[in-house]
């Protein structure tokens, strides 16, 4: 996908996708997104959670 | 009876009942946490007892008696009376009835409703002043704290509020009587509002306002649609000017209002520079409110107030005591009920452990002068400012078959949107509903919608929502219904 | 001047200028595309000319005064008097600055406009038949075209429309005075907007309906209050019967009424079961719309109709021919008019060779009786056919602020989504401006929202479109206004 870079580290995320990083203590503005313009959805949430994220794999966290 | 003094314990206590009071204690009390909310006056705050609901009940009054008498256009001929004391009965109702819904809904949520002032006596106990003598007081020992005490008009030197000649908005939604001439100092959101309620009821009103325009937080363009609307009813503005001092005058007063210093700029130079003597039945001050902090013996909680007064919180709605909240008014601008509500939730939630946090994207504010403002996000300037690409997109209101069929045709909506990505970033909306028109780009900016995404969802017709449609395609270049630039 | 025959070549043809093809001939001169355009009647076709704007303006003007006049409580004392013939005036201006603006914008956007009839003359031609005397015809040849001749009022046997005493929409959209009594056959969207209006102005309305309720295609909770208004307005309902006849009788009507048949069901039991004679000034007959395809020799395309009359169309709006398109009315329900320009457009993108199709995943719709009704994708019902395990959230609007001051609390905002997903399937709003709410809701559905996504927008205080969030809320358990079931 092609990636956008947004100013003012600006995340564009929709409100759910938002909460669900909180709530897998995800950092939403390293997530990369694959929505149209590389808006951030669920799943690219929970891709950054488990470390699944393919494009910039994250090291699993210790429990 | 004469109660002794009581040391009773909660989870949560809230202070203050205004909209992020209350519906910080009903989600508190959603969330299974004993919650206790105190307030001193009336449930609501000042929204629903003098804000914006009073306001809005007025609006409406006044703007269907005004439209109905100004429609011969129409083919409608009708010469309105207006019993100024009826409609304020018609506004109490309603206000009534939503504060007593207020008050119910706590209690169904299982909130512990207390009446009196709360006074912090620690870091973990307030002591609670009741108002009627002989009821002794109360402490009430909390593990988290909610302040939610709002905020009050400022009151200009020499012009304290009396309730009789000088008046704050409070006082203004509760005339009885129509007044013949109204001086309002102050051409912000709320004296606006109301120059407009008495303009259409038939008083002569001058408006005194320091800086060169109406509604100065918004774009020229915007409040221009409103300013021309407001002087057609015939409000007659002084800008430029200072509001220095009033007299008796008969049952009225005469305010006097000298050029404002030289920073006046344009307006002053505008303006013949002279002292200004205005008559008036009554003058209304409505210059800005200030948030509530001195009822509360803030400092025995350990809590300082910034140089704004404001209790500075973090995205969690946190003072710098990690256990106490602040929410509203009392923690920052923007100061608007929605943002008290949504902070409510927020500090609620964060209490109950919750992964919540005030991380909106976009913040809406509506102005309900005729025609009404709403607006969300960025401008383009302030988009340009946080590095942004802005386009924007425009449609008149006068070229929406729905603004026409219902006779308001003045005004437009903007998108503004980073024209690499797409995303919509804001919109100015003034026009017939711009209040609900904003819904549907707020959601926007929340969802990072871009503006093929509003472009692409069928919108009603004949709609005033369509404007937003068009908006979005003419900032893309292909708008149906206007000739793109 | 007598005009021998001419052939001029096209590459696209758009016939009708409609909703449907005036926005598929704009959006083709957008496209750089050679298009030109055939109405044989009026810029604008049903929609503008004797449908949504006529109707909405006369919607407009008759709330007006009826709300002036019925304010009392309020403290406004009306007694407004309507010329008719004024309002009707006014309503003519509206629709010429529309229809005026769509010949504009078409010239504006190089689209060629030819009036008169177009006749196929063969798969890739057509015959232009002009109206007036003399003026010879014209031969276009094109390599696109773009059915788009709309629809026009169903004709009940024995109720021939004469314009005098049995009277269509557009009719009942052009009296010029108001009649003492009117009966209305069919209980419709269209119906009941018309209903509504000469009602609100004072006629004693009567409406035949065979069915047992108005609205039919909407849910019973949804159109019930929609009904009580009505009927409060005094409108008089006959549901389960039959308009058999009528006769003249004076300057007026007699309309003759009887049981429907056995499937009238309840509403036939519940009725006296007699024959109905109602005197009127004039009978409206409103009982639905068919597709317009006789004007145009579609046979010489080699086009045919379905079983209910319209040109199927596939998801680019082509027909069986390839290179021929068919948008609007005409091409299938829902007969509205944004469907018809959604239809449009797709069809002038696809022949651009863009990569456009009709792809919604919601088709809002909305009724402008007084209160309003919205709607948006799908009922509970159609959600849990179509396998989804459908959860709904509901908020009243007397339990909303701005419907208070508004003073009009009757109807409500549900919301329907996927429980699992939380994705947001549909709404139905029913209230004060639920045709602009449901906008939102749209967006929501387009952009895949979940109920937590609407629920987390901050909403303006106080609007309308808070009930939205609110209904969000709720249907997750968590609504502040409102209880949770
Ligand atoms: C005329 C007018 C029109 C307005 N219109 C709008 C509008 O259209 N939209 C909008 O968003 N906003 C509007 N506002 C602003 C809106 O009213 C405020 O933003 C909102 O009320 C703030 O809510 P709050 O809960 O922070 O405080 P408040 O509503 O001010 O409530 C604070 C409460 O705390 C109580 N309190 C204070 N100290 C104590 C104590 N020590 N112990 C116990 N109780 C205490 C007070 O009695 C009060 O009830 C308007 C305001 C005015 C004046
Ligand atoms: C009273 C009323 C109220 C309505 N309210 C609403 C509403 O609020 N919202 C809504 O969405 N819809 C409403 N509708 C429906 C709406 O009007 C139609 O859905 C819409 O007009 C369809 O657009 P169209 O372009 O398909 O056809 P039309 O608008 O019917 O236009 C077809 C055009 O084709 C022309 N034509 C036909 N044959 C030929 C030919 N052979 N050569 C040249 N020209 C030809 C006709 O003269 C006509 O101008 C209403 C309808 C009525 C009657």
């Amino acid at each position: 996908t092609e990636e956008v870079e947004t100013p003012s580290g600006r995340v564009f995320a929709p409100p759910s996708a938002r909460k669900l990083a909180r709530e897998l203590g995800v950092d939403i503005a390293e997530v990369e997104g694959t929505g149209p313009s590389g808006r951030v959805t669920d799943q690219d949430v929970r891709a950054h959670a488990e470390g699944g994220d393919e494009a910039e794999p994250e090291p699993a966290t210790a429990e | 009876m004469v109660v002794g003094d009581v040391t009773t314990g909660t989870d949560v206590l809230v202070i203050g009942a205004g909209p992020g009071g209350y519906v910080a204690a009903i989600r508190a009390g959603q969330l299974d946490l004993d919650v206790t909310l105190v307030e001193r006056d009336a449930y609501g705050g000042a929204c629903l007892n003098r804000g914006c609901i009073p306001s809005k009940a007025l609006i409406t009054g006044s703007k269907l008696a005004h439209d109905a008498g100004n429609a011969e256009d129409l083919g409608i001929h009708a010469n309105p009376a207006v019993d100024l004391s009826q409609m304020m009965n018609w506004k109490d109702d309603v206000v009534d009835g939503l504060t007593g819904g207020v008050e119910k809904l706590c209690k169904a949520n299982g909130v512990n409703l207390v009446e009196g002032t709360a006074e912090f006596a620690g870091e973990n106990s307030v002591r609670v002043v009741h108002g009627g003598e002989g009821q002794g007081s109360e402490s009430i020992d909390f593990e988290h704290a909610i302040i939610a005490t709002g905020s009050r008009p400022i009151q200009v030197p020499g012009f304290e509020f009396d309730g009789e000649h000088v008046i704050s908005a409070e006082g203004a939604l509760d005339l009885q009587t129509v007044p013949d001439e109204l001086v309002v100092v102050g051409a912000g959101y709320i004296g606006m509002e109301l120059a407009g309620v008495y303009a259409r009821l038939g008083t002569d009103v001058t408006v005194i306002e320091m800086l060169d325009d109406v509604l100065p937080p918004y774009e020229d363009d915007v409040s221009r649609v409103v300013r021309k609307h407001v002087e057609e009813l015939g409000v007659e503005f002084h800008f430029g000017y200072t509001a220095e001092g009033w007299e008796q005058s008969g049952d009225g007063v005469v305010v006097t209002a000298t050029p404002a210093a030289a920073d006046g700029g344009e307006a002053a130079e505008a303006e013949e520079q002279e002292v200004l003597e205005l008559p008036a039945d009554k003058v209304l001050v409505a210059v800005g409110r200030q948030p509530v902090t001195d009822t509360m013996s803030l400092e025995a909680a350990g809590i300082e107030t910034d140089e704004n007064g404001f209790i500075q919180t973090d995205d969690r709605a946190r003072t710098e005591k990690d256990h106490i909240f602040a929410v509203g008014d009392v923690a920052g601008e923007p100061m608007l009920a929605h943002k008290a509500s949504t902070e409510g939730q927020v500090a609620a939630e964060v209490i109950a452990g919750e992964p919540s946090a005030v991380d909106y994207q976009a913040m809406p504010a509506a102005v309900f002068t005729s025609p009404e403002i709403g607006t969300v996000g960025l401008t383009e300037d302030e988009a340009a400012e946080q590095g942004f690409e802005p386009v924007t997109g425009k449609f008149p209101f006068n070229a929406s078959g729905r603004a026409m069929t219902a006779n308001e045709t003045d005004g437009f909506v903007r998108i503004v949107a980073d024209e690499p990505s797409g995303f919509v970033l804001g919109a100015q909306i003034v026009g017939p509903e711009a209040s609900e028109l904003v819904a549907e780009l707020g959601l926007a900016i929340e969802m990072g919608a871009t503006l093929e995404d509003i472009a692409s969802t069928v919108h009603t017709h004949p709609t005033l929502a369509e404007s937003t449609m068009e908006a979005a395609e003419n900032a893309l270049g292909h708008a149906i219904h206007t000739l793109n630039r």
